[in-house]
């Protein structure tokens, strides 16, 4: 159970989750999580939290360069790729617990980004 | 032949509908204190707002979402919050600025004082903006904005030394009596006069409202790449008829009816009454522009419906937010502030807010996920990028440079 | 038409997206999601939340907590609830995020509600189209 | 002008710590005056091109009174603006000069607007010379200013 919420069917909200302290069992702190990203189908009720996007700083990467192949302009993507290097993924099996409260998340390790897959 | 007579009208409105109160105002000031040598500035903006301009309206076209929408997705709610506030608070001054510039050519035209018209004005803008509808409003407007071509005209009236005109045009660097200060914050001025948030705005959501396609870019592109430039032309001409007449006579324009007095001396009375009128459509038709731009921004920043293609009941919040604008602009303008003076103060803080709006549209242009195959190319990227670094410096230099100027004196 | 996406990186590609219903018409900005835990300990999307009672908190700051306040004011309710859509009435995201409910249906308009019969049904024209 | 008057006092007295004030230093005074006559310089030029267009019958008479009322505003606000300075000691001459030279151009402008208003060619005329006279006058004021 990576949740500390023992009722199945709590209610939250994704906004919580953004910019939620992410830090080891050990205490260490990896950064914050700065997207979530989702997995499933057919519809969309059927996405589920497929894991974190964490970046050492979570404020500040922003306009979608950071996640992308292919976009310019080049210096614009330069820009933001530097100050994205950063980043980090989290699998949904790496999450140990979830602590809405004090908007933190426990995880076991993190693993490089890839960048998210094409449309389906 | 319909298509063709489309297209000429695209291209007219464009023309006439580039100029505003503050094109008005700000040029003349400008060529009469500094002549032509702040011309290359104009076409800096110019050719800015064509690269702004073609962007969200491609944006537009192939997406179907205005410029606002996409400043949040981009920017995210606080920045994006950030940024609806900048960018509504300019365009409402500029709203207020541009009734003060039709009251103020009805006081030309009656000596009845500005004032009194102001109410008048407001409840008619109103009207036109609740009944009146979106092509009317921008083809009438549009066109009878042509009649500023009387500036052209009294240029070539006026016999000037073209020789030395041209000799300003290419000595970029501040007339004797004027610093380098003054000069680069009527630079700024007119770099925000002619890239204004609000023309973007308003063409982009008219875009889609006319619910354009991929197959719209190529027209939008001719109306963008001959219209601008040539609105762009006569705005200049307002710059020159002022540099022939006020700059050797020592004049500074501080009021709307100086813009008017050189085509008077040039054309007689029939010229002062179709600069006027060009005044009239100006003004009203950027009043009309910026009305609904402030209604745009914030229904497209919440995700409200808007427009003037639905009827007002389905889009309640939005013609609300028109209404309490027009409504507001009032007791503004009735405290007698000069509305001269507030179109200085909406140019140049146009320029302050213009980054945070122009970022998120180049970033979306070059975004496959809305753009499909029809992102920026190699040359809109290029212009993209440099005009980014032009806007940042601009909006970084314009209130260190109105402080240093006490705005402008 | 595309229909959704294999992944969603959330903040990037739902959140703050206009939502339109099957006429095009806007409906409302996705202003956070709601996520569910499911009986497998999985978090699902559950709703799109829309209106200042879920973007305020997003705002974060003075500011957003403002957006909330006010919001609270002015709605009749005791403990009121930000506009919800269910996730199941989503049927394809582009540029925008397309449910297969009208907007008129989905009641998370209150105050177009309100701006509609307040103040702009009481002017004539009010119904017009152009 | 009012609102860019009032800002530009706003900015003038934040910057009042560093910089020697009109009211404090004769240099900064005599800048001041010539400033104000320059201003004052344009405003009557306004209207002497006012007025001649409106004797070769290019103006209407209700735009042309518009114009000078506009001109008249402008030159009396710069001119009031100057006289409400505490002149510092020794630049009585100065302040002499330049409010006689003002108020020779106030004088030349209220007459033209009366003779606009009046549509009254004659007086139009005569204060059209008057007019380019003042102005003259204000464009030499930097030999004049002691």
């Amino acid at each position: 159970m990576p949740s500390e919420s023992a009722a199945t069917g709590a209610v939250h909200r994704l906004g919580e989750l953004l910019g939620a302290e992410v830090v080891l069992p050990d205490g260490t702190k990896a950064g914050q999580v700065h997207d979530v990203r989702l997995a499933g189908g057919p519809g969309l009720q059927d996405y589920v939290v497929d894991g974190f996007v964490v970046r050492a700083r979570g404020e500040g990467a922003f306009l979608g360069y950071d996640r992308r192949a292919v976009l310019g302009p080049w210096l614009l993507r330069a820009l933001v790729r530097a100050a994205n290097r950063d980043a980090r993924y989290v699998r949904w099996r790496a999450v140990r617990r979830i602590d809405w409260e004090a908007k933190l998340v426990v995880v076991e390790r993190l693993d490089p980004l890839e960048d998210e897959r094409a449309p389906a | 032949m319909k298509r063709i007579f489309a297209v000429a009208l695209g291209i007219l409105t464009a023309i006439g509908g580039f100029v505003d109160i503050g094109d008005l105002v700000t040029n003349a000031l400008v060529g009469s204190r500094f002549g032509m040598s702040l011309a290359w500035v104009v076409v800096v903006g110019v050719v800015g707002i064509c690269v702004f301009s073609e962007m969200s309206g491609r944006v537009a076209a192939v997406s179907g979402r205005a410029t606002f929408d996409l400043v949040r997705e981009r920017l995210g709610p606080r920045v994006g919050l950030a940024n609806l506030v900048a960018s509504m608070g300019v365009t409402f001054l500029t709203f207020i600025a541009e009734i003060g510039g039709v009251a103020l050519s009805l006081e030309i035209a009656t000596s009845v004082n500005e004032l009194l018209w102001v109410p008048v004005v407001a409840a008619l803008l109103w009207i036109v903006l609740w009944r009146v509808r979106f092509a009317v409003l921008e083809n009438v407007f549009g066109l009878l904005g042509l009649s500023l071509v009387v500036f052209a005209v009294a240029l070539w009236q006026l016999s000037p030394d073209w020789g030395g005109l041209w000799q300003q045009v290419t000595s970029p660097s501040p007339p004797s009596g004027e610093s380098w200060t003054q000069y680069s914050y009527y630079a700024v001025a007119l770099f925000g006069a002619a890239l204004t948030p609000y023309e973007v705005f308003f063409f982009s959501s008219g875009g889609v409202e006319e619910r354009w396609t991929a197959k719209d870019v190529a027209t939008m592109r001719l109306n963008v790449f001959l219209g601008f430039p040539l609105g762009g032309a006569l705005s200049l001409t307002i710059a020159a008829v002022a540099a022939v007449v006020f700059l050797p006579a020592g004049v500074q324009v501080e009021a709307l009816v100086q813009v008017a007095l050189p085509v008077a001396l040039a054309l007689g009375k029939i010229g002062l009454v179709i600069a006027l009128i060009g005044f009239f459509a100006a003004t009203f038709g950027a009043a009309c522009e910026t009305g609904l731009s402030v209604g745009y921004s914030i229904a497209q920043f919440y995700g409200w419906r808007w427009g003037k293609f639905v009827p007002p009941r389905q889009a309640a919040r939005f013609h609300l937010v028109v209404l309490l604008c027009t409504v507001l602009a009032v007791p503004v303008l009735l405290t007698t502030v000069d509305p001269i003076a507030v179109t200085e103060y909406s140019v140049v803080f146009s320029a302050l807010a213009l980054p945070l709006t122009y970022l998120p549209i180049l970033v979306i242009a070059n975004d496959p996920d809305y753009m499909g195959k029809r992102v920026n190319g190699r040359l809109a990227n290029a212009l993209g990028t440099v005009y980014l670094v032009v806007i940042v410096v601009a909006s970084v230099a314009a209130i260190p440079l109105m402080i240093l100027t006490k705005g402008g004196q | 038409m595309t229909s959704l996406r294999a992944t969603y990186d959330a903040g990037l590609h739902l959140l703050d997206r206009q939502i339109v219903d099957p006429d095009d018409a806007p409906v409302a900005n996705v202003d956070d999601l709601e996520l569910r835990e499911r009986a497998d300990g999985r978090l699902a999307v559950s709703a799109l939340l829309t209106g200042p009672g879920a973007l305020g908190p997003r705002t974060g700051g003075r500011l957003g907590s403002w957006m909330v306040a006010i919001w609270r004011r002015l709605r009749p309710d005791a403990d009121p609830q930000p506009g919800r859509i269910e996730a199941r009435l989503v049927t394809h995201t582009d540029s925008a995020v397309h449910v297969s409910a009208r907007a008129r249906d989905l009641r998370v308009d209150g105050f177009e509600q309100w701006a509609r019969a307040t103040v702009i049904d009481k002017i004539p024209g009010a119904g017009r189209a152009e | 002008m009012r609102v860019r008057a009032a800002l530009a006092g706003g900015l003038a007295l934040a910057a009042l710590a560093g910089c020697a004030t009109p009211e404090g230093n004769p240099a900064a005074y005599r800048e001041e005056a010539l400033s104000t006559l320059k201003a004052a310089h344009s405003a009557v030029e306004w209207v002497h091109i006012t007025v001649g267009a409106r004797l070769d019958d290019k103006m209407f008479g209700r735009s042309a009174d518009d114009s000078v009322s506009s001109a008249e505003e402008s030159l009396s606000g710069a001119a009031g603006t100057f006289v409400g300075l505490q002149p510092p000691p020794g630049a009585d001459e100065v302040r002499d000069t330049a409010t006689k030279l003002l108020s020779a151009a106030q004088d030349a402008v209220e007459d033209a607007r009366i003779a606009v208003r009046r549509d009254d060619r004659d007086a139009m005329r005569k204060a059209y010379d008057a007019v380019g006279k003042a102005s003259q006058a204000l464009d030499h004021a930097d030999e004049e200013l002691p």
